[in-house]
């Protein structure tokens, strides 16, 4: 059901764990609905100097939010705030079609981080400009 | 790499001896038991032989046997068979019910039928008060599952029984998960139907059977030919039911050995888990529980990524967690035992086969620490304590 | 004694070829497909690659097939689970459809839907023009099969299923006899529904199939995990699935060859019965019928004593008579042909297999005219012309 | 589904044909229904001398017709008249269930064959007496 780059980075995954007083940190999801991502950014230049994630959930949570944190190293605000969840799940070579909703969010963990960021840094006016579709909180308990 | 296969409850490898017993009815008597020529009749009487067996494993006549596809059509059987005999009215069935009896239930809610889900205990075991309490003078029949698949639980079968017939309705129990691994005994426990599945004790996938004990009257829920006395149509399949016969034979011949031996197994792998491991719960009944289930849930992590790194270990298993089991709810069974749903993600459900060792079950609790310590390294929920 | 099989009507050996790629599916390759471990995803891609086979056979998508346990319960799945999403209203059977399709229509009658059997002629094939005019403004549904399974008509499929949508109506057809014999494809026929079964196309009992176009909305009539795209739940019979998707890959790759050999020895088969025995009448269409089936009524005798004689020779056959087929009714098929309740109880049908060859062919013909004499000296039906 | 003996009857029954100018002749069945039996019998001394049947129908029709005329052969008429259908299926060794009603006609097809010589014989008023349980004719096509 997963292709062998989700079961790559699910048993590997890269850039566990938090980053001590973090620039930015976002959250996504809760325990009732199965996951939980958290995803915590340090910004220089504009540029995501350093990203760590911690993730409650299942293969295809856990294997997003390595993957997510992979393509995002090194990348503008701008640019990482253009990473879609679409975008997360495609580089993994696809996930089945039951884990796109609920265990997909790594990329919304990751923006609401930028906004954390933009917003601790007084830049809360850019947060619309950088940040197109910001994720609604808990958007996926709906289903 | 070994590989540990621990997912007996979902399925059982086919017994060598059972394969051996089918296969004969693939290639040289693959007649059709509704002819009465030479290929005909010896199907006819393969397919006899296997309902003896079957009948005697569970103290029924061979008359009393239904063959089906598996365990779902006879649950369904069960209770469409049964019910749709009637104007809708009400029935009653367990809250930790298997799909194939809570969704045939809610199908025949929308046909206008009532229907009341008796809750259970924290160890799963019914609540008798309140099954009692649920009759109604309209209630036609209660279904309450024999041994729960998810944690094991074990009910007082005879006594729901009982209280049904003292009601005036009948009882139906999904024994799916029981026989073959305890003494099942249709006369015992004064059931009036009971479901079986083959694929559980060792005998291949596709084929079950509903014991409906003489007198109970159904209708069917597949029409034609008339096959199995007019109660489930189709030409019959015929290794199918051999392999299903040898097997429950096989299972019940040995089960004075396999039981206890699982038993003890069972209880030893489970002192070892919690012990090694903390913040983890035992899940089902202390000991009227299933003689290979191991079941627990571990906070703080999910069940699908225990499951896939014990895979890449080499140890299948099976979660009652959202994920694995492809629906985006955590498992009915173990919220209603009482647990949140947080708790129902992180659940676990190792089932013992008869073919495990002592030593597969040392490596399991090698191993599974480790990756409980990895994924809580990993979980937003975890802080050290 | 030499043992001659010539009822592949009524159920097939299955190929070896076919057990042969079952074989890992019993006790090595076992997992059942809902697990995600390793043992559950090497079962998972078994169905899967099935699936695809089947699908590929009848010129549908993957998602079109809906594996269930044979051909009656794939007809009863197509009838209940289409017309049940709506009120009772009307829908159109052929008369000489078999029991499963038959009996589902009288079971959706006893729900309140009225239904219409279309007569066919001598030759079994469907009265187009009754058909068109059987169409209501409630028709929902048409089901005609594909090709008979006692005389082997084979209906014009394609025009029926265009005239059904003409008048708004879906159709489903019983292929349960044509595919794996004669070329079927779902595209080119415009079918919405089309039953299969694994059994009789050398595969195993106890499989088979409904192809369901895209958009065809379906209940399910068995309830529970919601496998097959939640339309027939309970867990999945991997090695009859496998068997049937290999069984139909073989027959459709073999067909150039086998369906002409079929057809010759058929015709001369046909040819060498009514020369060598008087007061025989060929049964079914001239042309229009599937390859391997010789169908006819011998006078003044009775079907299942020509049968058991025949057995007693070796030639294993079958019979419309009411005796052969264990109710007390000759068969409704050749009553629907326009023949009398005697002559229906004096038919016989030889189906051809692939295994048949021409020296058996020959052998039959030698045994049978004596058989007939036979009887017919006992028969006080029979004077001597 | 059948017995050694009922295949053996059936496969090499026992005095088929038709008695030329037999005392007796009783037919019973119809072809409508699938069945039919003629037993013709010659009567010596109040005894059966001769019996022979001919029989339209499935092998239990053809197993019982020969076995009731081997049963009978030599028998005193009230010993055949007491000769019942469910006797001769015991004889061979049971039928199939379904089999016992309409293909187990050969002792009333008997039975006829005594009446008809007790008519033919001017002995119509020992009829009530012999045959106690005379069957109705087509009593099975009701089936
Ligand atoms: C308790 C219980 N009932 C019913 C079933 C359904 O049986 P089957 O898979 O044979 O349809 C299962 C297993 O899937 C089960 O564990
Ligand atoms: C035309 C036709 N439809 C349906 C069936 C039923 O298929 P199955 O025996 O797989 O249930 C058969 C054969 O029995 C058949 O010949």
């Amino acid at each position: 059901m997963y292709t062998d780059l989700v079961m790559d980075h699910f048993s590997n995954p890269r850039n566990v764990g938090e980053i001590e007083d973090a620039d930015g940190v976002g959250q996504i999801g809760n325990p009732v609905c199965g996951d939980v991502m958290r995803i915590s950014i340090d910004v220089e230049d504009d540029h995501i100097a350093d990203v760590k994630f911690k993730t409650f959930g299942c293969g295809a949570a856990v294997a997003t939010s390595s993957m997510v944190t992979e393509m995002v190293k090194g990348k503008t605000l701008e640019e990482a705030a253009d990473i879609s969840n679409k975008a997360v799940a495609e580089a993994l070579g696809g996930l089945p079609a039951n884990k796109m909703h609920c265990s997909n969010l790594a990329a919304d963990a990751l923006h609401l981080a930028i906004q954390d960021y933009l917003v601790k840094s007084g830049r809360e006016g850019e947060v619309e400009q950088i940040l197109k579709a910001l994720p609604k909180e808990h958007e996926h308990s709906s289903h | 790499m070994k590989s540990v296969y621990f997912d007996h409850a979902a399925t059982t490898p086919v017994d060598r001896r059972v394969l051996e017993r089918m296969l004969p009815f693939f290639c040289e008597v693959y007649g059709n038991p509704s002819e009465i020529h030479k290929q005909g009749r010896e199907a006819r009487a393969a397919v006899d032989a296997a309902r003896a067996q079957v009948a005697a494993a569970i103290g029924a006549g061979a008359k009393e046997i239904v063959f089906t596809a598996g365990g779902t059509e006879a649950d369904n059987l069960a209770l469409f068979g049964y019910l749709q005999r009637f104007e809708p009215g009400h029935f009653i069935i367990g809250a930790t019910e298997h799909p194939a009896v809570m969704e045939a239930a809610r199908a025949l809610n929308r046909l206008g039928w009532a229907v009341d889900f008796i809750p259970v205990d924290e160890f799963g075991t019914i609540d008798l008060d309140g099954y009692e309490k649920a009759f109604r003078d309209d209630t036609r029949l209660a279904s309450v599952m024999f041994a729960n698949n998810v944690v094991g639980t074990i009910q007082p079968v005879a006594e729901l029984a009982r209280i049904a017939h003292e009601k005036g309705a009948v009882f139906h129990t999904d024994a799916v998960q029981a026989v073959g691994s305890v003494p099942v005994d249709v006369q015992a426990l004064g059931v009036d139907m009971l479901t079986i599945s083959g694929h559980k004790l060792y005998g291949p996938k596709g084929i079950g059977a509903l014991y409906a004990k003489r007198g109970t009257r159904l209708t069917p829920i597949i029409h034609g030919g008339g096959h199995e006395r007019r109660l489930r149509s189709g030409t019959e399949n015929v290794p199918g039911i051999v392999g299903m016969g040898a097997a429950l034979e096989i299972a019940v011949a040995e089960m004075p050995e396999t039981k206890p031996r699982l038993e003890r197994m069972r209880d030893r792998m489970a002192a070892a888990v919690l012990d090694s491991v903390p913040d983890v719960k035992y899940l089902g009944h202390p000991t009227e529980r299933l003689p290979g289930n191991v079941s627990f849930t571990v906070r703080y992590i999910e069940g699908e990524s225990m499951l896939l790194q014990l895979d890449t270990h080499g140890y299948m298993v099976s979660s009652g967690s959202a994920c694995a089991s492809g629906s985006l709810e955590p498992s009915h069974v173990i919220l209603a035992l009482g647990l949140g749903a947080e708790e129902a993600h992180g659940s676990l459900r190792v089932s013992l086969g008869r073919e495990n060792t002592d030593e597969e079950i040392d490596g399991f609790v090698e191993v599974f620490p480790p990756i409980v310590e990895k994924l809580r390294q990993m979980s937003p929920l975890y802080v050290k304590g």
